[in-house]
């Protein structure tokens, strides 16, 4: 009885990064996660939503789609957006790996959400767009329903 | 009556980084509040940069204490601000950082970059 | 280091109402906590009545200090304990009632049907 | 610069009336709101949420949509279901009428939105769903940008 879902969808505006990480951790609230594990899943999120606000439309604002499932004690995030896409996925994964220097980007969006979650895919077509699943595993059987 | 009409000042994106400034000893110390992320981080940038251009400083230090959430926008903008004083021969020091900033910043390698101390005396006794 | 590993206990719909009870001078004494939505009325409801068959009272108090979100259900709610002890012959008191529970209760008339005091110590003093 | 819009799709679970409330004060909270504006819109989303998914989809598990504009300094929230539909809505607005007493209903909910919002707006079709859209007017030009 515990799982559940969500959809959410947002202009690609920088302010609504926060907006986005706060969505996605009250949906998380009900798997009773710890502070900690509240603070991944927000960093992981901000990364994911920036990245489609600043590399995918490149500032432009369009769709972001948000999409969140609970099944057992797992949380599921998807983030999708239709923009320019990766070409090369491989080397966007390595750590300081940036398109975007000049915007003092870091590098380290990808490499944030995968130490930060459980498991991360990309899934990328160019001039189509970028779907970002990460996968967050609460192992204790702490709901009560 | 428990609930007063006052502003929640809760705003998101807005969510107000505020930035104060201070100088001692050549440095411009910093203090950040609020969120860190892309949104934030360009106006702190500016105001950073600007303060820094404007006065003359040759070192600065960024006190992280009022920091409630930083992502990798925080590393782009830590790694700009070391850019910034280490060409003009500066060193820059971060101060409070806290369980969650120190997890990001582990992962960039800037631990070896700056010069990390608990608190603004603790960088003046270094100055 | 600022952040333990420690629960949030923030839950959503769960958001645990939780209930404690009392007996005195025939009343069920109950401490709502939490938020009184359609989602939780459910479980109060039943709990408070079993509570209340069981144990044999005359007359409920409900304390809403604790209460931090109300909507029409607990107006539902409030109606329906008042019935209960009212084919009795008991009455229903309410406590520490807050600016936003009272907004609710007001456009509802339950003013007129339940005893609202300030707190426990007071309805001991009117039973 | 400060409109925004945002499009929320969950399951008519009761769990998720709370969800609905955090998601909509969240998103509102980017137009400087009192805490006491906060728990209107709180408790006036509660309301609609709750409805959809107790009169709309008699607690078969299906679709609620929420989607939320803001435009200049208002905020419009429209909360959809697709579920029975209200015949007389005339009926279902009048102060005390519900038709789920069994429920413990207090057919307070939509006096409940009139009095929190600034306006009301129900469009019903008998079998197609319900459609409520409120506003909520916020007359301060407070937000920096
Ligand atoms: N949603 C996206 N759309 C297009 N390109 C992307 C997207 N996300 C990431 N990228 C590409 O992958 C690179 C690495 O991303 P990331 O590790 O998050 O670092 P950063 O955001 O700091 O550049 C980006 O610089 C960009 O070229
Ligand atoms: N989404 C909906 N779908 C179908 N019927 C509805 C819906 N919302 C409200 N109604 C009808 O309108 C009546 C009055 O609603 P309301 O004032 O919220 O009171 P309550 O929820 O306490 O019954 C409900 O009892 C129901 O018959």
């Amino acid at each position: 009885m515990k799982d559940n879902t969500m959809k959410l969808e947002i202009p690609s505006k920088s302010q609504n990064e926060a907006f986005a990480r706060v969505v996605v951790a009250s949906f998380a609230a009900q798997l009773d996660p710890t502070i900690e594990e509240i603070a991944d899943i927000k960093t992981a999120v901000s990364e994911a939503v920036t990245n489609a606000i600043i590399h995918g439309y490149e500032s432009k604002i369009e769709k972001i789609i948000i999409e969140c499932n609970i099944i057992d004690n797992r949380l599921e995030i998807i983030i999708e957006d239709f923009g320019v896409g990766i070409s090369n996925i491989q080397a966007a994964r390595e750590p300081f790996y940036t398109s975007r220097p000049e915007l003092e980007r870091s590098g380290m969006g990808f490499t944030v959400m995968e130490t930060f979650m459980d498991s991360l895919e990309i899934c990328s077509e160019e001039n189509k767009g970028t779907k970002i699943k990460m996968v967050k595993e609460f192992n204790k059987p702490s709901f009560e329903e | 009556m428990l609930i007063e009409n006052k502003k929640t000042s809760n705003k998101i994106g807005g969510k107000e980084v505020n930035i104060k400034f201070n100088n001692q000893k050549n440095t411009l110390f910093v203090d950040l509040n609020g969120e860190l992320d892309h949104h934030n981080a360009k106006r702190i940038r500016e105001k950073i940069d600007s303060e820094f251009d404007e006065n003359g400083y040759k070192n600065i230090s960024i006190n992280l204490k009022g920091l409630n959430f930083m992502d990798s926008s925080g590393i782009g903008l830590i790694m700009g601000r070391y850019k910034l004083v280490n060409e003009l021969g500066g060193r820059l020091f971060l101060t409070n950082v806290n369980f969650r900033v120190n997890k990001i910043l582990d992962m960039s390698g800037i631990h070896k970059l700056v010069d990390i101390y608990e608190n603004n005396e603790d960088v003046l006794k270094h100055l």
